[in-house]
């Protein structure tokens, strides 16, 4: 690697287990400011565990990760977050009993500073104006296109610097997966980095910087995006065709 | 000829969404009928009020002779509709085998008496059990077959979603609906479904309904496509009818859809 | 390896040897215990002499089967002549226990019952505390196996019906006949009540006793205008007190227990129509726990039980030496009423045993019928409750003297009582 | 390979609607017999109407009691899925501890020297204890099944209901005791022109109270929106940054000081303690929350009134006039009878959403 | 030592300190003191002082657990289990001395905390006053302390031999009950072993002798007896399979002559749990409906028998001559009929209630349970059922020449249809009607899509656990003869329920250990009477959290928690590997 900038994630020799089933081995990746980064695999490649090792939702038992400057692998949850990272889990997850707008303050949960929390409020309201029509509605109400906006939304309130996503158009309408990277496209120009976890790997890394592809926890192609998509063993790689 | 599965005027409202409107909907016999529409647009409602999880508020829904309003799904099952769900629904803590054991429950009737004495017919019975489910695995080749003792949720995602077409199979149904069968899916692995799906019409005669977000896999299996948007048919007719049909385009593909799938 | 084997026959058959070297006991059994339906116990030189009690010692009910066995605890004690905390000696051969609880079930009375029968050593039970716990159950258990049961507080009348009774039970305690009787008599002719209304809780003590009550109310002209009754554990009894209070009677009686008497007591004061009406309870709640759970609301109202101050007996004992011994081991005054029968049961007992024992040197034989029929010909034995004089139905209070409490203050039990009646089973 | 022939999948339709034949039956008697019976009791004249409604003001306030316990299942049920079976000895303790508490205070005088100072200390200390135990509760017996089957800490709160129940007995003895008499609380309010005792208003404002302190606690605060966040998607409300450990005890510890306070009411009107008086009381609020639909606090509040109404009235007014004989021992049966009409046409009670199907 | 003075450690004493004072004062140590170990030498109470202590020295010296983010503490675990144990003697100490302070300054400490005796302050003190006892109770902390941590240091043998004969020596004194019994039932002599309640010093020495011994070698042979067992040809090793199913039907069938009348019909009591866990198991386990009204159908079969069967009965006083004619008066004859009135309940109870779920379902049962209960009680019933005063005389079943009340006799009885019960349980399970029951119980709506009925199959398992509870009413009343109505409260069904639970639901094996664990040994703890719900409860509490699957857990049911927490991690575990 030529760039000079220290990378703001970094995951170095990750390994992490489901009791006796491994599921992540030594995998190695790393983000820089203002990137997207697009992480690849088919299923049950071991992405989405990637991210909820990074976030300590599931325990590395070897490797490092460092945030920041921080290494955060023993931290718990709640103290990762509180360190800039967050992420809009698949299937969105949102507190389907709870109103739109408790839903973002929620997001907001570990800040103390109501104007910049407000000012991010009005951000995802800019991204997504449909959002503020419906602010006190129930969450469970919304429709699907909705709710990826309001998972998204909750998440930015947190204010990230670092943002994980996974897979943000599966179960989609084409219309709305078009929408989302859009989104995403945008979120990142106004300064947050993404790490993106999806199944659509063309039009993902059609949007990022750099990819990763894992099989079966581990790392086997590592790229930019450019190079990803005219690889000749992408699709080899990607299918996971090598049981 | 009347159809094999014949919706009209069905309609089903939850509190205030109007979740199915006045959808009139038919599959034929061997037919592969694809639903799209954007999310919320009430497809699986669509589904569920078939199967007798829901009853409609109005509209008649009748099956092969049989009206299927009022009765209850096991009953529906029973009448020869199979489904799969949109997240896999699996008896987790149960082998393959078993998993599609009890798929053929509606097709057997070994009661207290046989199950307490083990009485021929019911030893007999179970040796048939055993043997449908085995050949309903076995259609996958070799992806469930070897796996027959393992605990359906040690399966691998994709293996999940063929089990549970399995199990639909093991019913005996005429008409299957498939719930997203491509969700999660890789291409490779939805290159398989489309294939597959092909097979289910042609080998087992099957007819089939599916939703699906997918488009290749939609083009590449739908004898016919029906676009739903609030709950309402907004299109009807070949995949290319459909995808040209400003509305659907408005309401659901999006301009990317009209620049062609890769 | 031969000799090894052989080695190890030759140690087995001397284990063999041994162990029936100790089984079979050289003979020398006496003749009445060879004559005996039941045999004798055996008691061995230097053997306790066993004697079992069955009595409610868990649960809600407990304070009733611990003041009991308080009392037998006193007499096995004051045997010798002395209250020491040793136990006294018959023929040589001291006293010991082996309590069990009567869970005051039928199920706690068949296992404690159980349990008292694979004793072989047990000479006599003294128990139950619980009607339910010997009515068909532990009273036939220990009958079958002819080991006499004398309780000191089952009340129920059904257990000395004739038809009902089995031929090794007998009691201390009066039977529910003579205290319902007399509370009707107190109430009708001493409080001049016309009109009564009854509460019970399901207890087959409860539940008897107010029948009994009700019968000789109505018997004696007087009218019930509610039998009414509670669950055990509950703890709201408006409905209930309303239910009286539509009708207000001239008397309510409850003769219930501790918990759910003391709620009672309490709520009855505050119901609007039972203002004027009188409340009586019976020995289940003539007891310190009863005053402690009601409070001042129990100023006033009247509980029945045993006449303990009218005792033809040893009264001055009873009052003097009895209660400061009972003070100095348990702490503090007898919980409930039936430590006095428990005390006479036990006497009986053991001058039943003194009767009948044949001492064969060191060790004292008791044939096990013999001991059965000097219980039932106890005839004038003077206790601390009365003068005990048992019947063919194993009533041993044939006459009991009923006492009605008037209750003054909630720190203490009233020592003496505002009537008295001395009644007889017909 | 062709599809089966037709003829064998003709439906037999069901035999015998017996699910239906009996249910409607079911219903059908317990409304004839509740509408019957109460014709003949009102036609029988036995009770005034001063007695009807002291008999509901009676319901009302033993109803208050119920549905402030209530209302600490159903938070601890909100949020953890589970039936907190102990929870009745967590109003047991309390009561039970300030009880020695106010033995001081009357001893000494203070107590009616100084009514509401001491009654404050009596609440607190109640409060605390209740606090303690329901939290050390959490604790020992139920975090360490996070995860498990729910049947698992269902047994596990059932050992540590008997645990909490002996324990107390032998710390304090198996009697039951009177609390002392507060001067201030005895005699009659003239409310509306109805003399209502004292005690009585004091619990159902007291109970009201708390329910609006609980319910805006639960919809309005920080710690409010995170036992409900933790309620619907723990994980999620961990990468929200919610320290989920310690909502589930600040859960635990809100649910206890409403039994605390349960308990101190409760007291006013029944003024007895004894270690087993957690018991029904418990069984009855946890009734009380199933019949206003679980998970729902104001649910919790309804059922809870609605079962001391019914337990008060009912015996009497559906029994007496068909002249069955100790209606009010049959209490049980009534409650409970109506509790099965009403969950048959209600299967989530009055606010819970049924269980969600999922289909 | 700084290292073993880490507050951890004396965390841990203050956690032991607290526990030798619940003790106390709860009143365990002062009513267990009444029970000697070692007759003379060591008494229960005094014995609980120690283990608290020497078990806080021996869990504060576990190796620590690798925690995130700290660095693990290493010190000598000697030296951990002093500072832990002393802290909790300090503790301990410092209170029965403050303790004596009050009641020496006239405060009355008893009407407060019911249980601060002289007997429980004497025994606190080792009888050496209040000083002396402080002191002795801090040296005792120290020294077991020190000396539980110390066994940290020994080979894991030699620590488990160790653990393992005190363990033995306190449970063979604790099973006194049981083997005197035993020794009686054979005609052994048993005063060598056991003495007023307690071991003997010799019965002592020798259980340690022998415990010892034999742990060690058994310990020390364990890697050559798995070695042979492995190398065991597969036929052998079902040949040994069946011979240890056959000795242990054939100890089943000795069992009653060896150990005697009470505990036979302890034994007898067992069985009756174990038929009502049966039935509540094909409920709760296979079909997954949470009943807590269980009892109802316990109920219904004690009362049906009594009803049909007994003289006091009004059916039978009233009818009698019918009954007679019919021969319905027979217990044999009213068996079947007992079990039909049962199975209809069953569905009358089952048929309104199953569009419930989950608490709903477990409230409306606990309904149904306390309406019958309250029912059989009610004065309304009383002339047919004999509300408060019971039903009485039910007769024993015939032939009278079997005498079928005899403790012994009902074992048998019950064992049999324990049998039965098992067998019906087991073929169930194993059936296309198990399967039905167990996709219902997964994915109600799933199993509901492949065509099974629900309603059906719900009421099904409601008919058979009616039926296979009422047998258990059936043989109690049979077994006691007399039923009364609070034989039948809520605490039944929720017996029944730990039974199965802690047994491990779905486990036929597990209802056996189950009962003789919860119904079992209560009974054998009568001594300690007041405080059998307190273990009872603490018994419940631990064992859940230690196995949550249960004692025996079913297989199916672990591969369902399995299951369950792989089903969390859907869409991210990797299985290929592990699978193919």
């Amino acid at each position: 690697m030529t760039e000079q900038q220290a990378p703001i994630l970094d995951l170095a020799s990750v390994s992490a287990a489901y009791g006796p089933v491994r599921a992540l081995e030594e995998v190695s990746l790393e983000v820089r400011t203002g990137e997207i980064v697009c992480l690849l695999g088919s299923n049950a490649a071991g992405k989405s565990t990637t991210l909820r090792t990074i976030l300590g939702m599931t325990r590395a038992h070897a490797g490092e990760i460092v945030f920041d400057g921080e290494r955060i692998e023993r931290l718990s949850t709640q103290e990762i977050v509180s360190r800039g990272l967050t992420m809009v889990p698949e299937n969105r997850r949102l507190f389907g009993k709870m109103t739109v707008r408790e839903n973002l303050a929620i997001g907001a949960n570990l800040r103390k500073d109501k104007a910049a929390i407000q000012a991010d409020v009005d951000r995802v309201f800019g991204l997504f104006p449909r959002l503020k029509e419906r602010i006190s509605q129930k969450a469970g109400t919304l429709s699907g296109g909705e709710q990826q906006m309001l998972a998204i939304g909750r998440a930015l309130t947190a204010s990230p610097k670092v943002l994980l996503m996974d897979e943000p158009s599966m179960g989609l309408a084409p219309i709305l997966v078009e929408q989302v990277f859009d989104t995403i496209k945008e979120i990142n120009a106004q300064g947050v980095t993404i790490l993106l976890v999806e199944q659509n790997a063309h039009v993902a890394l059609s949007i990022a910087d750099r990819g990763y592809v894992l099989q079966t926890g581990r790392i086997v192609l590592a790229d930019t995006a450019k190079a990803l998509l005219e690889h000749p063993n992408l699709s080899d790689a990607y299918l996971g065709e090598l049981e | 000829m009347s159809h094999l599965l014949d919706l009209e005027g069905v309609s089903k409202r939850f509190g205030g969404v109007q979740a199915v409107d006045q959808v009139d909907f038919h599959a034929d016999q061997g037919e592969i009928v694809g639903v799209i529409g954007p999310n919320g647009a009430g497809k699986t409602t669509l589904f569920n009020v078939v199967t007798g999880f829901y009853g409609p508020d109005s509209g008649k829904i009748r099956f092969d002779g049989n009206n299927l309003v009022g009765l209850k799904p096991n009953q529906i099952t029973k009448v020869g509709i199979a489904r799969t769900f949109q997240a896999v629904r699996l008896f987790g803590a149960m082998t393959v085998l078993e998993n599609a054991m009890v798929g053929q429950h509606p097709r057997t009737r070994a009661g207290v008496f046989g199950a307490l004495f083990h009485t021929s017919s019911t030893r007999s019975e179970e040796e048939r059990v055993q043997a449908k489910a085995g050949a309903a695995l076995d259609f996958f080749g070799d992806r469930l077959s070897p796996r027959l003792n393992s605990l359906a949720s040690e399966l691998a995602y994709a293996d999940r979603r063929r089990l549970e077409i399995a199990r639909a199979m093991a019913t005996e149904p005429k008409l299957l609906l498939l719930d997203e069968p491509a969700a999660g899916m890789n291409p490779a692995e939805k290159d398989g479904l489309i294939e597959l799906i092909g097979r289910l019409r042609d080998e087992k005669g099957y007819s089939i309904v599916l939703i699906e977000h997918d488009m290749p896999v939609i083009s590449g299996v739908s004898d016919r496509v029906v676009a739903l948007d609030y709950g309402k048919k907004i299109a009807e007719g070949t995949y290319e009818e459909v995808a040209a049909n400003q509305q659907v385009i408005e309401a659901y593909l999006g301009k990317s859809a009209t620049q062609g799938q890769t | 390896m031969r000799t090894s084997k052989l080695w190890r026959i030759t140690l087995l058959l001397a284990v063999l040897a041994l162990i029936a070297g100790a089984c079979t006991d050289s003979g020398g059994v006496p003749a009445e215990c060879e004559s005996d339906a039941f045999g004798c116990v055996e008691v061995g030189a230097g053997d306790p002499i066993e004697v079992g009690t069955l009595l409610v010692i868990t649960g809600p009910n407990a304070f009733l089967g611990q003041d009991s066995q308080n009392g037998v605890v006193l007499a096995a004690d004051y045997l010798d002549g002395t209250f020491d905390q040793v136990n006294g000696e018959i023929d040589g051969h001291v006293i010991s226990f082996n309590h069990q609880d009567d869970g005051c079930s039928a199920d706690g009375g068949q296992s404690g019952a159980q349990s008292l029968v694979s004793d072989t050593a047990i000479v006599a039970v003294i128990g139950t505390s619980c009607s339910s716990a010997a009515l068909g159950v532990a009273d036939k258990i220990l009958s079958d196996r002819g080991i006499a049961l004398i309780s000191p507080s089952n009340t129920g009348p059904a257990l000395t019906e004739p038809s009902q009774h089995q031929p090794f039970y007998l009691r201390t305690a009066h039977n529910d006949k003579l205290q319902g009787a007399a509370v009707a008599n107190f109430a009708y002719n001493e409080l001049g009540a016309r009109t009564a209304a009854t509460i019970h809780d399901g207890s087959p003590y409860a539940d008897g006793l107010q029948q009994v009550f009700a019968d000789r109310f109505v018997e004696l002209g007087g009218e019930i205008t509610v039998q009414d009754a509670i669950q055990v554990g509950d703890t709201d009894f408006t409905s209930v007190l309303t239910t009286v209070a539509a009708n207000p009677p001239d008397v309510l009686y409850y003769p219930i227990f501790v918990a759910e008497g003391g709620l009672i007591t309490q709520q009855a004061r505050q119901t609007a129509g039972l203002e004027n009406t009188t409340l009586i309870g019976s020995d289940g709640m003539l007891t310190q726990g009863f005053l402690d759970a009601a409070g001042e609301a129990s100023i006033g109202m009247y509980l029945s039980g045993p006449d303990l101050s009218a005792f033809s007996g040893d009264a001055a004992f009873y009052a003097g030496a009895f209660k400061t011994a009972y003070a100095a081991q348990f702490g503090g005054e007898p919980g409930a009423a039936f430590h006095a029968h428990s005390y006479d049961a036990a006497n009986m007992l053991f001058k039943a045993i003194e009767k009948v024992g044949i001492v064969d040197g060191d060790a004292l034989y008791i044939p096990r019928t013999a001991l059965k029929d000097a219980l039932f010909e106890t005839q004038g034995l003077v206790g601390i409750t009365g003068t005990l004089n048992c019947n063919a139905d194993g009533d041993c209070q044939s006459t009991a003297t009923i006492g009605v409490y008037q209750v003054e203050t909630p720190d203490s039990l009233p020592a003496a009582p505002v009537y008295s009646e001395v009644a007889t089973l017909e | 390979m062709t599809a089966p022939a037709t003829s064998s999948r003709r439906l037999r339709f069901e035999r015998l609607p017996l699910r239906r034949i009996i249910l409607i039956s079911l219903s059908i008697a317990i409304v004839y017999g509740v509408v019957a019976g109460s014709a003949a009791t009102l036609r029988m004249g036995t009770f005034t109407a001063a007695d009807w409604r002291s008999l509901v003001i009676n319901g009302i306030a033993r109803g208050s009691v119920y549905a402030l316990i209530a209302i600490g299942y159903t938070l601890v049920y909100g949020i953890l899925f589970m039936i907190n079976f102990a929870h009745g000895e967590v109003f047991m303790s309390g009561a039970y501890t300030a009880f020695f508490v106010a033995v001081a205070f009357g001893r000494s005088g203070y107590l009616n020297a100084h009514p509401l100072v001491s009654i404050g200390a009596i609440l607190i200390v109640s409060m605390v204890t209740s606090t303690l135990v329901a939290v050390i509760l959490e604790r020992v017996a139920y975090r360490p099944l996070r995860g498990a089957p729910r049947l698992v800490p269902l047994i596990t709160a059932i050992g540590a209901s008997f645990f909490l129940q002996y324990t107390f007995r032998g710390l304090y003895g198996a009697q039951a005791r009177a609390y002392p008499t507060i001067n201030v609380l005895q005699g009659t309010w003239t409310i509306f022109g109805v003399e209502i005792l004292r005690t009585q208003v004091i619990v159902v404002v007291a109970a009201i109270l708390l329910w609006i302190a609980l319910f805006t606690f639960v919809a309005k605060t920080r710690t409010g929106r995170s036992m409900r966040a933790v309620g619907e998607d723990r994980e999620i409300a961990a990468l929200m940054g919610i320290n989920v450990d310690r909502t589930i005890v600040a859960t635990f510890a809100i649910g206890g000081a409403l039994a605390g306070a349960a308990g101190i009411l409760y007291v006013f009107l029944f003024n007895q303690v004894i270690f087993t008086m957690g018991f029904f009381p418990g069984i009855k609020a946890f009734t009380a929350a199933v019949l206003g639909g679980i998970g729902s606090v104001t649910g919790a509040a309804m059922g809870g009134l609605l079962l001391g109404v019914l337990e008060a009235v009912g015996p009497n007014l559906f029994l007496t006039g068909v002249g069955v004989p100790s209606p009010n021992q049959l209490q049980p049966v009534v409650a409970f009878g109506i509790l099965v009409l009403v969950l048959i046409f209600l299967p989530g009670g009055f606010l819970g959403a049924p269980e969600e199907k999922r289909a | 030592m700084r290292a073993a003075l880490s507050r951890d450690n004396v965390r841990a004493g203050l956690i032991g300190g607290v526990t030798v004072l619940y003790l106390a004062l709860v009143g365990m140590i002062e009513r267990f003191q009444d029970r000697d170990v070692i007759t003379d030498v060591i008494g229960l109470g005094t014995l609980l002082i120690l283990i608290g202590l020497a078990g806080t020295g021996y869990m504060a010296s576990r190796p620590p657990k690798p925690r995130p983010g700290r660095k693990p503490v290493t010190a000598n675990p000697a030296l951990i289990g002093l500072v832990a144990g002393t802290t909790a003697g300090v503790l301990a100490g410092a209170v029965i001395l403050i303790l004596e302070l009050l009641i020496s300054a006239g405060v009355d400490v008893r009407s407060v905390l019911a249980s601060v005796t002289p007997g429980m302050l004497s025994t606190m003190e080792f009888g050496l006053g209040p000083v002396g006892g402080a002191l002795i109770l801090v040296g005792l902390g120290a020294a077991l302390g020190a000396g539980a941590g110390a066994l940290r240091l020994l080979s894991d043998q030699l620590r488990d031999t160790v653990t393992f004969t005190l363990t033995a020596v306190l449970l063979m004194s604790l099973m006194e009950p049981i083997l005197s019994a035993v020794l009686d039932g054979l005609s052994l002599p048993d005063r060598w072993l056991y003495e007023g309640g307690g071991l003997t010093v010799l019965g002592a020495v020798l259980t340690v002798v022998a415990a010892g011994a034999g742990r060690w070698f058994w310990k020390e042979r364990e890697p050559q007896r798995k070695e042979a067992v492995a190398l065991l040809p597969a036929d052998r090793r079902t040949l040994y399979r069946k011979l240890a199913v056959f000795a242990a039907v054939a100890f089943l069938v000795v069992l009653p002559w060896l150990v005697g009348s009470f505990i036979s019909d302890v034994l007898g009591t067992v069985g009756l749990y174990v038929l009502l866990g049966l039935g509540l198991n094909i409920v709760v386990g296979y079909a997954g409906l949470l009943d807590l009204g269980y009892v109802a159908f316990f109920a219904v079969g004690a009362y049906a028998t009594g009803v049909l069967t007994s003289p006091a009965s009004y059916l039978v006083r009233e009818e009698g001559q019918l009954f007679a004619e019919k021969g319905l008066t027979n217990f044999w004859v009213a068996l079947p009929f007992v079990v039909l009135i049962a199975v209809i309940i069953g569905i009358l109870i089952g048929a309104p209630v199953l569009r419930l779920r989950g608490d709903y379902l477990a409230i409306v049962t606990l309904g149904f349970g306390e309406i019958i209960r309250t029912l059989v009680l009610s004065d309304w019933l009383a002339p047919y059922l004999g509300g408060a005063q019971g039903l009485l005389n039910v007769p024993p079943p015939p032939p009278e020449a079997l005498d079928l009340r005899a403790p012994q006799n009902v074992y048998y009885l019950i064992l049999v249809f324990c049998g039965i019960a098992a067998f019906v349980a087991w073929r169930l399970s194993d059936s296309r009607i198990g399967r039905a029951w167990a996709a219902m119980r997964e994915d109600e709506s799933v199993a509901e899509a492949m065509g099974v009925s629900i309603i059906r199959y719900k009421l099904l398992a409601f008919a058979m656990g009616a039926g296979v509870g009422s047998l258990g009413g059936v043989f109690f009343a049979a077994k006691i003869g007399s039923i009364f109505p609070n034989s039948f409260g809520l605490l039944v069904s929720i017996n029944v329920l730990s039974v199965i639970i802690l047994g491990g639901l779905g486990s036929i094996p597990g209802v056996i250990v189950g009962s003789a664990v919860l119904v079992g040994l209560p009974e054998l703890l009568r001594e300690f009477a007041e405080f059998r719900l307190l273990i009872y409860g603490a018994i419940l509490v631990a064992i859940m959290i230690l196995r949550p699957e249960g004692l025996v857990p079913n297989k199916r049911r672990q591969r369902e928690l399995h299951a369950r927490d792989a089903e969390a991690e859907l869409s991210v575990i990797v299985t290929d590997e592990a699978t193919s």
